[in-house]
């Protein structure tokens, strides 16, 4: 085994440098800004317009889904191409995934597999290119994890749908251009045959956007108001939404792995060495040392958790619980290491600091215990597909679905 | 034996009851967490008036002489709000200490106005987060002809912002701790509220403030002992409200699990959902015998030393542990600062280490029963 | 509140001075025989047997049952005399349940509910006396928690049932006088509405017995090869099985709560205030201390549990959580507290020691974690019949069960 | 990057998984359990016929000089039986350590018939259970002419049945801890096995036995800091043992909510069922990867101190978290010696203190990360 990730064949070699020396180019005097809380609590601008940028010099030379196409947005390069990308970001903190706010990594594959022709030349590059930002507009009031449950009614007229309905907790503190949405066709359909797919440009007449205050920042209510959505956005065509939804939730679900250390530790570290009780560094306390143990391993745990799944998404080795499973421990793990945190330090843990990056703020390391408890299903959803891609009860296991 | 209340305890309870449903409804205290504002001037008005200020002092200090259970059941009430401000801080912990450390002139003077809510007394003992006890006092008082001068920063005061005077914790020159009353609006004071995952706390900045010898408590401004004697009446208060907190999120969490209806039925019919809330039931309720065999130590003048480090440290665990279990089955909508969910929420992230961790007051527990050699 | 547990109205203060000299004699020269494992897990004959005997003496002076009729084997005392039997009796760490393994405190009450008088004047007094041994035979071997799904066959012919069938895991190393059985008189009936509940004499014959080695002690599979019942130790009547097992379970699953206190944590501090690493005793290490406290705080959290229970029991509160929250937390705590002792004292932790009663044996308090995770339903079990008597999701909570 | 094995390792993997199918199916362990005898000499011949007995030592001494990871998938096989006896604590840890503290005319005596199975060499290094290090050795080394006497006692000693002769740790008059290798047939020496929740462990009492000084490891009996050496390269060995073990576990559990229907449906479509899976999954996978992660480290010539510790402590409770989980599963059936899951409980609670407790090593792992003032 080699668990190291950035050994390169050699047709790579020289493109690494160049990637990385682009990069250090594009941090000049940004480098506050690296690592990435996938989506920031602080509503940053300098922190989401940095992001938006970098993500639109990656996508003009393709470097965003360097696998696709170039009529698509792409940059027809190879896997070990795309190694040397994901590495060469991670060194920032960062990745190639949704952290920059456009949802293209999960919207442009979706769109590969249910566009028309016209749709993947019209809708395709713009977003591969990160030049526009698409929502996820999939939960309502009171649907939760049953999305199939949906209630935003979609009625055909014409060569439109009448668009009627409310979507919660979707977004940023910034608009969209896109609304990347599941509605109903027919409140009288069957189960699962009455959803539709619609790519809605957020600018229609009719949409209105309301910000929710969260434990973890500034959501979105979009209420729907008679919007008539011209035809041509339909993904998936007729009633055919929820196998859309479907390779969605494939996305969203098997994770993509990521291979950046956390910094976290290194944090608490700091903060044990230099605070003194009675003279004497938390450090020595044996009793410190005991809880910055089991939070560094739990932390390395994750950290290999992430590798392990990054590295078979690329060597397309079938690892079919290995995003539930990820999922589920990092949100167990966060709210443990949230009560170390206050065991370690009390209230210090508590206060916000806006003097270093949110991914080492000790107050957003607690907060993010119970605060991401939910969010692309909850634990307990987590379990479910756990359950269901390992096949507990059931005659055979699920397929590894396709992550990248 | 007999677990159940007296009646005159029924009624404290129910009083209590319909004051948090009538004057402080869970959405005004969310509505509190977003514009900061937790000290409500009126509420202690209002709680005076109750006469639960102070209420087991004695009466000729504006006390009523209740039993500690008598007292807690009102704060078990109290928590359900969450009723915020500094109805414990002062009007239990702040009144407990000085009617243990001061002078019976002292006394006279500072715990009537106190009982009446006409003054508000906020106890700042420590200089630091990451720890409790006298080792964590740094703040310095030095000497000067006719007072002292005081020096220090605690960072984390509970209540702060309703101080009309703090009952502080500072180091002599002689390295001894002792404990003085300071009015809140003496020149060198700051106080500067906390922003994060937290509620009515702030730090106060205490810069060559000018104290008098009176202000010392008792003749020579007492010990931590003192302290911790009045912190052995103070804590299972607290701890009560902590249990009636976590027995409010208890009630509207398995109310939610009949009401919420995904997949077709009810969340409470799945196994994962009921889990949640048999293990928020556990904590909720290890957390109410603890505290009230406690009071009954108390009351029945037994040692309660140890009892009381149990007590609090199962009560603060087990609020903060009741809130996270909660926020599993409430998923997004609990994340909303509109619902009650994040009032307990932070609430409980707060209370966690105020007066100490939970890991500082089992480890206390132990020093009580098997002393280190 | 009052947690005192031995404050008496007058009419029993003369009794208690009674029963605690009666008790002090009848253990002489036995002290080292006080304490109930339930089941002891050691198979000491002399332990059961003096078991076995202080019951008798108990029944026969009606104390076993002190609520009862005379004519039932019981003393027609009043509730303030039985809690001066448990009292007095829990200071030797036994109480009036079945730790007698005659399990008379299940059987007898459901003979009160369900038995016709000439059957409640026949089976109840040797019971309630304690002078025969009855057997609960419910599990079978693919039964598990389902016990309604009972395979052994009771087919009716003439004034007989024919009994043909097996069941696992029930009873101890020495002979039973009655097997308390629940069987299935049409397979091709109605679930829940084909079964019956026989009181079977264990010396008919067709019966066998064979030993079975378990992690929690020797327990036995019960063969029944044509087994002629006669009809009149049918209990509750044709086809009425599932009414009584419900009663049984009922009772099974209440809880009786107790007021002993668990001696281990003496023993736990005694260990490391003898035992020195490189001269400094154990019980100066803080991590010790700290595993020690949560030990304890979680052993003290039981005492109150079951204290609770006790008292609800007996001022006839209603409580319907107690019982399966009790039981769920102390199967957790088991398994917590036996990693405890581990992290403790390693290997010290798994090394019988005879010298000392099974409830204060190290390796008991290890092996007892995953050797009871089941037995009267699992953990699962457990949490589904706490969410029952809460009604989570469900309109209404159901009523506290009678567990006296 | 390339988290595969190679095809070298696939061909081992696969040779030591039909081995511990053909020679060692689960139900025997269960057999040796309830006997107490597991110590099987002919498993030992025929793991030295397939070469696995130091088969990281270089090839003058007996050794194939394979990699750590080689080795370690041919332990994680041998796990799932999991197959006992002293493959590990004499085929690596005993054989690590004479190769490290050794003369070179030692290893030539000591080594070639430890690899061919005709020596087994027991490690005995502690007198104290409740404690893994230095400080717990207490046996005594008395220098008499010509020679010393051992006398001590070690509580636990895995496969200690399995000894022709013991590497024991001992303290000199001078108060130094040496090392030692002591004839397991010399007067003075009693084995008594223990009877409990424990397998393979014996307690070996040395009554004045007469220890040459030729018997010394190296020219002075070397030191801790040897054995610390020597285990940095096995314990990661025994973890991909209990890895192996955990990976059994989890597997026929999976398959058992497959199969056993309750209620009418397959036990594995109830969420608690599920749960309890989805917990041994983390352990198993959490101690996998910590694995093979220090494997890779010690292979690539890394600094891999910290790692070793880690994985020791991740793997330990690993498979004693997994087995207690399983047990939720299993309940009844599960419990019975006649099954495997009993095989692999006792095995777990046996190895969580082998060599040290996970708390004993997550504190090493800090000091190496970390090093106390």
């Amino acid at each position: 085994m080699d668990f190291n990730v950035s050994a390169d064949p050699p047709h790579v070699v020289e493109f690494r440098n160049e990637v990385a020396a682009w990069l250090a180019e594009q941090f000049k005097g940004h480098q506050h800004l690296r690592w990435s809380a996938s989506w920031s609590t602080r509503e940053d601008d300098e922190e989401y317009k940095f992001r938006r940028g970098l993500a639109a010099k990656l996508g003009a030379k393709g470097w965003l889904f360097p696998l696709f196409p170039k009529k698509y947005g792409g940059a027809e390069l190879t896997v070990d191409h795309q190694m040397v990308l994901e590495t060469e970001l991670f060194k920032y903190g960062l990745n190639l995934s949704h952290v920059f706010y456009t949802l293209a990594r999960i919207v442009a594959p979706v769109l590969i597999r249910w566009g028309t022709e016209e749709q993947k030349a019209e809708f395709l590059p713009p977003i591969t290119r990160a030049e526009t930002c698409v929502w996820q507009v999939l939960t309502e009031p009171h649907g939760g994890s049953d999305i199939a449950n949906c209630q935003t009614k979609a009625i055909r007229d014409g060569d439109h749908y009448v668009v009627n309905g409310q979507k919660v907790m979707v977004g940023h503190h910034l608009p969209p251009d896109y609304l990347w949405t599941l509605v109903c066709t027919n409140p009288q359909g069957k189960r699962h045959e009455n959803l539709a797919w619609l790519h809605i440009p957020a600018k229609l007449p009719g949409v209105t956007i309301q910000h929710m205050y969260l434990m973890m920042g500034i959501k979105n209510a979009v209420f729907f108001d008679n919007v008539r959505v011209p035809a041509k956005y339909l993904i998936g065509g007729e009633n055919n939404g929820w196998k859309v939804a479907s390779t969605h939730m494939e996305l969203e679900h098997g994770g993509d792995g990521r291979i950046a250390v956390d910094p976290l530790i290194e944090r608490v570290v700091d903060y044990c060495r230099n605070t003194r009780i009675d003279g004497k560094p938390l450090m020595e306390d044996p009793r410190v040392r005991d809880l910055v143990a089991d939070m560094m391993i739990e932390l390395n745990t994750l950290r290999r958790f992430n590798q392990l799944i990054y590295w078979r998404r690329f060597a397309k080795k079938p690892h079919p619980y290995g995003g539930p499973q990820q999922r589920y421990f990092q949100r167990m793990m966060r709210l443990r290491n949230g009560e170390r945190l206050q065991a370690i330090m009390g209230a210090d843990a508590l206060v916000q600091d806006l003097s270093v990056h949110e991914v080492v703020d000790f107050e957003y390391a607690v907060r993010t215990g119970p605060g991401q408890l939910h969010g692309g299903g909850t634990l307990d959803t987590d379990r479910l597909i756990f359950a269901r891609r390992l096949g507990l009860g059931r005659p055979t296991t699920e397929k590894a679905p396709e992550t990248d | 034996m007999d677990l159940s209340l007296t009646e005159t305890q029924e009624m404290f309870k129910k009083v209590a009851a319909d004051f948090v449903k009538a004057e402080v409804p869970a959405h005004q205290m969310t509505q509190w967490y977003k514009n900061k504002q937790t000290y409500q001037p009126q509420l202690v008005k209002k709680a005076a008036e109750m006469g639960w200020l102070g209420m087991m002092l004695p009466e000729q200090f504006g006390g009523a002489e209740v039993s500690a259970t008598d007292c807690a059941v009102v704060f078990e009430e109290l928590g359900r709000g969450p009723v915020p401000g500094p109805l414990f801080s002062s009007g239990i912990l702040a009144a407990q200490m000085i009617l243990e450390a001061c002078t019976d002139e002292q006394r006279k003077a500072l715990l009537p106005p106190l009982c009446q809510g006409e003054s508000v007394v906020i106890p700042a003992i420590t200089d630091k987060a990451a720890y409790w006890g006298p080792e964590a006092v740094e703040s310095r008082l030095s000497k000067l002809a006719g007072g002292y001068l005081l020096n220090g920063v605690k960072p984390f005061v509970f209540d702060a912002q309703a101080a009309t005077s703090f009952l502080c914790a500072a180091r002599t020159e002689e390295g001894k701790v002792v404990f003085l009353v300071v009015d809140a609006t003496s020149p060198g004071i700051t106080i500067t509220p906390h922003i994060g995952f937290l509620v009515s706390v702030a730090e106060v900045r205490f810069d060559k403030v000018a104290v008098s010898p009176e202000n010392l408590l008792g003749s020579s401004g007492a010990n931590w002992s003192t302290l911790e004697t009045a912190l052995d009446k103070s804590l299972p208060i607290l701890c009560a409200y902590q249990v009636g907190a976590s027995q409010e999120v208890f009630d509207f969490t398995c109310e939610y699990t009949r009401t919420r209806v995904v997949f077709g039925q009810p969340i409470g019919r799945f196994q994962r959902v009921q889990d949640h809330c048999v293990e928020i039931s556990i904590h909720l309720d290890a957390a109410r015998w603890a505290t009230y065999e406690t009071l009954w130590r108390i009351d029945s003048g037994m040692p309660a030393r140890a009892a009381v480090h149990e007590a609090k440290a199962v009560a603060s665990d087990g609020y903060f542990q009741a809130t996270n279990y909660a926020h599993m089955v409430w998923a997004g909508p609990g994340t909303d600062y509109g619902h009650p969910m994040m009032a307990h929420s932070v609430l409980a992230h707060t209370l966690y280490q105020y007066l100490g961790t939970p890991g500082h007051h089992k480890r206390l527990m132990m020093d009580a029963l098997y002393p280190r050699a």
